[in-house]
């Protein structure tokens, strides 16, 4: 008889990495229902107001109906406080982030692979979600919902949304009068705001598989054609995100083309506001939207202690298979649900429902490290062409070539 | 400590005379007025006096007046927005104070009890609570962390303007009246670091963080105050050293003469005599620590963040809340804005670069 | 012993250190606090700018040792030099308008005939309570395209059309000298302040009785009390406008399409944008090299590090 | 060149708690060289800059030639001025400070200019300055650079503001007399602010007081230094002071008889008794008498006996500081040398007495040759 | 209290391009007051912080009684200084000011501090002033303050330099006094520096006159004046300065005839003939003398006709200035007035000539003397 080791799985934690912001890890406790001691880690999000509160209340339920702790926390600006800390050994174990960072991330070491550890079968979210978490066979994250543009029309001064552009742009013929602060339409003309339009004729920014551009393309051109053409002319002249917004919050515009989180503004403000799903060019081209999946990110933070590492698991399989967590999501902020059985009960709340519909249509922004060189110069290319600074094709083969070099 | 008390007692001279100005500037328009009448002050130069004060009083106005535009924004409470498709409001449509009332958020000293033994009995006092204000009362429920953060900018900044202030003081003494090997090498390297100690850019920042971590230093606001610290010296240095420069040398003289040792001399006649300067230093050191965002940004934890990242934090992934955004940065300011006012005689002439005239 | 007393006795006569140069005692422990916080970071910039760190090499450790590719790569970019001779543009325009309205307020908030000068003054520098990128975004919003952005709803008050302010390169250029000058000018201010109060009332004075007019009087007394102070603080406020960032970056990227690229603006996306650090760190460190080498000049030009015992 | 006149002039500062001149009345001819004394705060400086219109008068008018310039700008008026300070712009060279009034105030081109420049520089021995710049030259040289400049626009009136008070001793006595040989050579009314007396009586054609604001006595120094118009002149002007005394007139016959109390007795002749008791019937007067006067006598009649105190060798003479009464001081010849402690006898002629009232201090028995020495007025 | 010694004390600067000390030695009695005059730049100031221990002297020792300071820290040697801008601490009220040194050079308590500094303040006059600060106080009582804080902590010796030369003009007579009663009463050795003669020979008991760093002549203020050591002395001591005229010695006779050229001619006596010509080969000559020995003459022998230029009135006397030679003045009773232009007689005792080396400057007949009279060295 001698003395048997219980734990012989989980060392002692002597805080080797210097005391990071996990705080402190407990040590085994064999009784809870799953194996492995209790783990405590900390979630970076950069939500705020409502969206944060529910999310804090989601990690409290967590932790108290299971052994682990989830420790949420507000960070300023994500992208520089992962780029910094994580390199550094340091940081959270889990954030919360679209899925457009995936390859660049996962490439540069930040991500930790945890394909191998889930408990729970990728099959159970949609197919673009899939998509979203897995980057070079590794997968990263777990999705909880997707985001999209849609056509948001002001109900005072829409009786019907439009299903073609066509009619659209009567609609915004008969407002626009900038003269007394009327305006057609609110659209932040961004990369991303304007990738419905650059899809629609059969065009593309970048192609994943590949590894290919096709700004230059005549299919894309098109696109861009298409907003110059109908959209420019009826907004305000400013087409960053904040100039657009107010035209439409103060109820100066019948028409924005935005996303969900447009809708607490909105609300806020007091405008009634209807939501379709984009309308249609002529023929049958349809607009295709980037869409994103907003998915919660391993970072190589959980390499270090499997205490943590599953605690981090547990939490993402359970926020993202949740279905109250999820269709509450998807009734107080518009987060479209990406768990199958809740997207495809069909019963989703009305302003979901007008976002699913493109998000139906659209294609997830490539997750691919080479995608964050395209939107820059995609941008530049659209306003000096828009400014009248350049020619729709030259400008663009211009921008194709400043990415390529970018690459090398 | 004398300097202290000599501080307070001058800012309540100032106190003083700011609540007597318009009292006195009444009696002043009187006795113009009478003399005026009484042809002993001419009218002309009245005039041109008010016209002058005029003009003045607008190009103050056209300076201010994006702040005043922001100002009007904060008081215009949820769904303002900087940009108003509506035409500019040069006065809010709908006067609120609740955005400020969120960042504020209650201010209530709860109740204490103060005991003392006295010879087996115990005395106590029960302090009743204080509320002085409860956001509550005027329907505001949720409110922001600026308390926290303000709290947490305090515990950086104060131990920045410490730690600053041991720093820069000896070598600005050093450098202004002692000769001695590299001084001109340090003069010279600290004017070039005054300015191009920023900027250095992402990779800086990393390597910096690095450089915290290695020494288990991140998410430490003190080690977040000395690297403030740090940066500060350079210019600080340089800037005291210039006022040092023209306190006349015949007082340190006349204190050797009376027999005081170097550091009594530093202690006792130096320091109080470089008062303005002291002040300029203070005020930028403090606003090193205070308005810092890049690096507290990457280093802090969430429960630590200093009030400009706790600012930005405001920020959203697309849109900005303008009302409360402006209304948090307004409240950000205050601070500033009283410290300079009370300070402003002692900036004016720590800035003066006195010794470089010629 | 006596080859102990020797050695007392040569460190003692070493005329590298002696007893005058005690006081560097006092200067040693800033220097030394400024240097561990700046070396290392400064030195990794050093290295980084010589190799193809990337984030993804970078963090793992793989960089690989490229020599002066990076500043070769850099110094035969079109771009780069278009960024140089936009920011000396910048620095020049921006220092001079900075220079004009300092001087051009600090006359008025101390004019002798101008009441209330001390609230004034205490009321004009509460821009440098608050953080740039507030402000900055500010006047983003003061400087938008749009119709009833501040500025366009200004000049259109004053009968003139809209203008596209960030998408046309010149118009962009106004804009970021305008809210340059908005930023810097309370330093301005109040260093204006402070020369024009220690000019001698004497002066003018006399030149009253020589006959010279308000104009005259500035030109010839004013002016060349104040120039030293001034000149200083032009060589400081030049080296902020080298180095600014936030401006650009916030109102349009540098753009339209990088023509308004800043230097830093341009290092900045060289190497986080496109993920070059060790191309990033190449291009600040030519900056902080060209901006050292100014600084220099003028300090030693402008005498700056006198003191009074050099004098 | 022009006269000046200045009526009832009057300066309040503070809401009219400081009355810094009160209701100056003066006139000084074509030419004329008026120095201004009075200690300390007594409003010399402000009634000069008053005159340059440096500051605007709270009540009376100023005068030059016929016109009345009170309300005019400085640079209008056809005055320049000399500061204590020298006030030299310190950014331009000796010759473009001279030539910085001509630039301002004529037209002349700049050869002209430069011509004028140099004319006046040789006058002041200053040619070989004219390309430094004022940080490189002395004291003295700076105030010749000052003058310089004053002088070579020619104006109506010259004023200076304690010009020499920043120079060492034997400085100011070499600039006194330049600044004396140019004034004789240009003859441009001038009116000159100083705190030395010795000055204001070395280079005044006529000397003004002023004390709080208040004048005091005008007139030619010799009339103000012997016939002093009250208490305070004559202590101001003259040096050392004139040594002052409290006596009680007593009645002896025909004659008064001064005495303090003390040592002090001094039998009056009939005459100067006679004229004494119609100028006053108090009892109580102040006398003073100038240290110059006091002589050391061995006997005869009213000698004073009396301790010495310090003795002060000043070269050719000897201060005696007696103790007779405090501070109370006999110039004797250098020859005269006692040893502090000694008691000597002291004496002074009649004529030399002066008396005052001891209450206001006027002086009782020069009244009419005051009025005389103040035709100004 | 105590002896102060300087032994070849030397200065250098710029590396020994500036010697602004050059081997100055000089004995100093124990309670001895020597003022130290000369021009700008003589050195005064920098013996002066030699010996307070503000600057270290290239070369020579200093000496406090027995003690040799030369290599002393300031702090330590037991000597107060008075500085001419006052040097007051601003910041600290008089009372504040005055208890510093004792505090940082004693072990007193706070109270006896208190009590020694208002026991000052009451020999000087100030006790009123106790708790202002010296921004409130006017030139004299800043003056007094300093002199206070000097006195308050009783040294071995006093320092002064140019204390009064701040002050106006009758507040430095003032002033002169009231350091020479303390001086008297509290009989510390001092050493005053001064630019201005007058205030050098009123106030010493001995008189130190340096030139560009050497020692001119010591000695009692009365054979300074009477014996000056060279043409420079002559010319420094006294005021106004003495007339200078360069002569040839004709013989004629036993007698020597000194004449300018021009309107000048003097006969000497045998004797002083006879004295001149032992002292001297040289046929030319330089001679000096004071303006108070010349006077008025309407005949006699070595009458020197003259005209009158300026008359400079200064109230007990008056100036005229000379065509004899430039700057030729002669201080005469103000009673003689005449007009300029007038041509009057002049001349002087043979007993009051100075006679000089023309190459060297100095003095031909008082050797002697001279050596007598600066025994320290
Ligand atoms: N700007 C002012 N405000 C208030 N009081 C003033 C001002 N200028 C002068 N005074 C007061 O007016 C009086 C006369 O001052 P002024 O300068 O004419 O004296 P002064 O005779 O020139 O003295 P000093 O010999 O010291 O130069 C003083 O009591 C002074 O305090
Ligand atoms: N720190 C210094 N460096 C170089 N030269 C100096 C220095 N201090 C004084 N000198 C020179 O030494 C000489 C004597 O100076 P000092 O100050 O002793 O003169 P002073 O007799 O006190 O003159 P003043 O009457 O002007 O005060 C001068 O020629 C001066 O230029
Ligand atoms: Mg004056
Ligand atoms: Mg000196």
């Amino acid at each position: 008889v001698g003395v048997s080791e219980t734990d012989s799985t989980s060392t002692p934690d002597e805080s080797g990495n210097g005391g990071g912001d996990d705080g402190e890890e407990t040590t085994a406790q064999e009784e809870t229902e799953s194996a492995g001691p209790a783990g405590t880690f900390t979630l970076w999000h950069q939500r705020a107001e409502a969206e944060k509160k529910a999310l804090e209340q989601n990690a409290e339920a967590f932790t108290s109906e299971t052994k682990h702790t989830a420790d949420p926390a507000e960070i300023a600006d994500l992208r520089k406080k992962t780029t910094s800390a994580i390199p550094a050994g340091q940081g959270a174990s889990m954030f919360d982030w679209a899925h457009d960072w995936t390859g660049e991330y996962y490439q540069n070491g930040f991500l930790s692979d945890q394909s191998e550890s889930l408990d729970v079968d990728l099959s159970v979210y949609t197919q673009p979600a899939q998509a979203a978490v897995q980057f070079d066979g590794a997968t990263v994250a777990l999705p909880y919902a997707a985001e999209t543009v849609g056509l948001i029309y002001n109900e005072d001064l829409v009786d019907e949304p439009p299903e073609t552009i066509a009619e659209m742009v009567s609609i915004m013929e008969e407002h626009h009068d900038p003269e007394n602060g009327k305006y057609g339409l609110s659209y932040p003309l961004n990369a991303y705001f304007m990738s419905a339009w650059a899809h629609a004729f059969g065009g593309y920014y970048f192609d994943e598989s590949n590894v290919e551009l096709g700004l230059s393309k005549e299919a894309t051109l098109d696109g861009f054609r298409l907003i110059l053409d109908n959209f420019v002319p009826y907004q305000p002249k400013d087409t960053g995100y904040d100039p657009q917004a107010a035209v439409f919050l103060e109820g100066n515009a019948p028409f924005a083309i935005n996303g969900p989180w447009f809708l607490g503004d909105v609300k806020s403000n007091g405008i009634d506001a209807g939501i379709a799903r984009l309308p249609s060019p002529e023929g049958d081209a349809e607009p295709k939207p980037y869409t994103t999946v907003k998915q919660l990110y391993f970072t190589t933070r959980v390499d270090e202690d499997e205490a943590k590492a599953a605690a981090a698991r547990e939490f993402a399989e359970w926020y993202t298979t949740n279905t109250d967590v999820l269709s509450n999501n998807a009734e107080e902020f518009g987060y479209i649900p990406v768990y199958k059985e809740l997207a495809e009960s069909g019963d989703l709340p009305a302003a979901v429902e007008g976002f699913s519909k493109s998000v139906a249509l659209g294609t997830p922004i490539p997750s691919h490290p080479n995608m964050g060189d395209v939107w820059g110069p995609l941008e530049d290319a659209f306003n000096s062409v828009k400014n009248g600074d350049a020619e729709l094709q030259s400008a663009f083969e211009k921008a194709e070539s400043d990415i390529r070099s970018n690459w090398e | 400590m004398s300097v202290l008390s000599d501080i307070a007692a001058e800012v309540g001279d100032d106190v003083r005379t700011a609540a007597r100005a318009p009292v006195e500037s009444l009696k002043d328009a009187r006795y113009t007025l009478e003399g005026i009448r009484e042809g002993r002050v001419s009218a002309a130069s009245v005039l041109k006096t008010a016209g002058i004060t005029a003009g003045a009083v607008v190009v103050v106005a056209l300076l201010l007046f994006p702040l005043y535009w922001v100002a009007v924004g904060a008081f215009s409470g949820t769904g303002a927005s900087l940009y108003s498709s509506s035409g500019i409001r040069l006065w809010p449509a709908d006067p609120t104070i609740e955005p400020f009332l969120w960042v504020v958020g209650d201010l209530i000293l709860p109740s204490y009890r103060i005991t003392m033994g006295l010879g087996g009995y115990e005395l106590f006092v029960q302090t009743p609570e204080l509320a002085f204000l409860d956001v509550s009362d005027y329907g505001v429920t949720e409110t922001s962390n600026f308390k926290a953060f303000f709290v947490n900018s305090l515990t950086v900044a104060i131990p920045t303007v410490i730690l600053a202030m041991c720093l820069i003081v000896p070598g600005a003494y050093a450098l202004s009246r002692r000769q001695f090997i590299g001084r001109s090498k340090v003069l010279y390297g600290y004017v070039l670091f005054t300015q191009i100690g920023g900027g250095l850019g992402v990779a800086l920042l990393i390597a910096l963080y690095a450089l915290f971590v290695q020494f288990g230093f991140n998410d430490n606001k003190l080690a977040l105050s000395a690297y403030y610290a740090a940066t500060a010296v350079p210019f600080n240095t340089w800037l005291l050293k210039t006022y040092m420069d023209g306190i006349p040398v015949s007082y340190e003289e006349a204190a050797m003469m009376d027999g005081a040792p170097s550091w009594k001399i530093v202690t006792e006649i130096i320091l109080p005599l470089s008062k303005a300067g002291l002040a300029t230093v203070f005020i930028f050191t403090f606003l090193t620590g205070w308005t810092e965002f890049v690096v507290a940004q990457t280093l802090l934890s969430t429960d630590n963040y200093t009030l400009p990242v706790g600012l930005y934090s405001l920020v959203g992934r697309y849109s900005i809340p303008w009302a409360r955004f402006s209304a948090f940065a307004l409240t950000f300011a205050a601070p500033i804005m009283l410290i300079y006012l009370f300070a402003q005689r002692y900036i004016e002439g720590g800035l003066s670069f006195g010794g470089m005239e010629g | 012993m006596s080859v102990v007393d020797s050695a007392v006795e040569k460190a003692t006569d070493n005329p590298v250190v002696n007893k005058e140069d005690l006081p560097l005692l006092l200067v040693l422990p800033g220097l030394f606090v400024f240097l561990a916080f700046m070396l290392f970071p400064v030195m990794y910039l050093v290295y980084l700018s010589f190799t193809n760190a990337e984030p993804a090499t970078l963090f793992q450790g793989k960089e690989q040792w490229v020599g002066l590719a990076n500043y070769v790569t850099v110094l035969t970019d079109g771009q780069f030099w278009n960024s140089m001779w936009v920011t000396w543009l910048f620095v020049a325009t921006s220092v001079a308008l900075k220079v004009l309205v300092g001087i051009g307020v600090g006359l008025v908030v101390t004019g002798a005939r101008v009441r209330g000068k001390r609230l004034m003054r205490a009321l004009i520098i509460i821009p440098l309570g608050l953080p740039g990128i507030f402000t900055i975004t500010i006047w983003r919003g003061i400087f938008s395209s749009a119709e009833f952005g501040l500025a366009n709803q200004l000049l259109r008050s004053a009968g003139l059309g809209s203008v596209a302010w960030l998408s046309e390169r010149w118009m962009a250029f106004i804009a970021y000298n305008v809210t340059e000058a908005w930023l810097a000018y309370p330093f301005m201010v109040i260093i204006t302040v402070s020369a024009l109060q220690d000019v001698s009332e004497e002066l003018h004075e006399a030149a009253m009785i020589d006959g010279a007019g308000f104009f005259a009087r500035f030109l010839h007394v004013t002016l060349p009390s104040i120039k030293r102070p001034v000149l200083f603080a032009s060589i400081l406020t030049a080296a902020a406008s080298f180095q600014q960032f936030l401006i650009p970056y916030v109102f349009n990227q540098g753009g339209p399409s990088r023509t308004n690229e800043l230097l830093i603006v341009y290092g900045y996306r060289e190497a986080f944008r496109f993920q070059k650090y060790g191309e990033g760190a190449a291009i600040m460190l030519v900056a902080v090299l060209v901006i050292g080498a100014f600084m220099m000049l003028n300090v030693w030009k402008g005498r700056l590090a006198d003191g009074v015992d050099d004098a | 060149m022009a006269r000046l006149t200045l009526e009832t002039l009057r300066k309040e500062y503070d809401r009219g708690r400081v009355v810094a001149v009160e209701d100056l009345s003066l006139d000084v001819d074509d030419g004329e060289f008026i120095t201004v004394v009075g200690p300390s705060g007594c409003g010399k400086s402000t009634t000069l800059r008053m005159v340059a219109g440096l500051e605007s008068p709270s009540g009376g008018t100023i005068r030059i030639g016929e016109e009345d310039v009170t309300d005019q700008n400085a640079r209008k008026r056809d005055v320049a001025m000399v500061f204590q300070n020298y006030a030299l712009y310190p950014h331009k060279t000796v010759m473009e400070n001279m030539a910085f009034g001509l630039r301002m105030s004529t037209d002349l081109s700049k050869d002209a200019r430069r011509e004028r420049v140099r004319e006046t520089a040789e006058m002041m021995g200053i040619e070989d300055l004219l390309d430094d710049k004022p940080d490189e030259l002395s004291g003295g040289q700076k105030q010749r650079v000052a003058l310089g400049r004053a002088i070579v626009r020619e104006p109506d009136v010259f004023l200076f503001d304690e010009p020499l008070s920043n120079l060492d001793a034997k400085l100011r006595t070499t600039m006194r007399t330049e600044i004396q040989r140019l004034q004789n050579e240009l003859g441009i009314t001038s009116l000159y602010v100083t705190h030395d007396q010795e000055e204001a009586m070395t280079m005044g054609d006529r000397i003004v007081i002023l004390k709080d604001g208040n004048l005091q006595q005008v007139g030619r120094p010799k009339d103000v230094y012997e016939n002093p118009a009250n208490e305070f002149v004559g202590g101001f002007v003259g040096s050392p002071s004139m040594n002052f005394l409290d006596v009680t007139a007593e009645r002896d016959g025909d004659h008064l008889v001064l005495d303090d109390g003390g040592s002090f007795s001094y039998r009056l002749s009939t005459s100067f008794s006679e004229s004494l008791r119609e100028a006053t019937d108090e009892r109580n007067v102040r006398i003073g008498i100038r240290p110059e006067d006091v002589f050391t006598a061995d006997d005869g009649a009213n000698l004073v006996e009396s301790e010495v105190g310090v003795v002060e060798p000043i070269g050719s003479d000897n201060y005696l500081h007696l103790d007779v009464a405090p501070d109370f001081i006999a110039r004797v010849d250098s020859d005269v040398d006692p040893t502090p402690g000694e008691t000597i006898g002291v004496t002074f002629d009649e004529s030399d007495l002066h008396v005052f009232d001891s209450q206001t201090g006027e002086s009782l028995l020069y009244r009419e040759s005051k009025k005389q020495a103040a035709p100004a007025q």
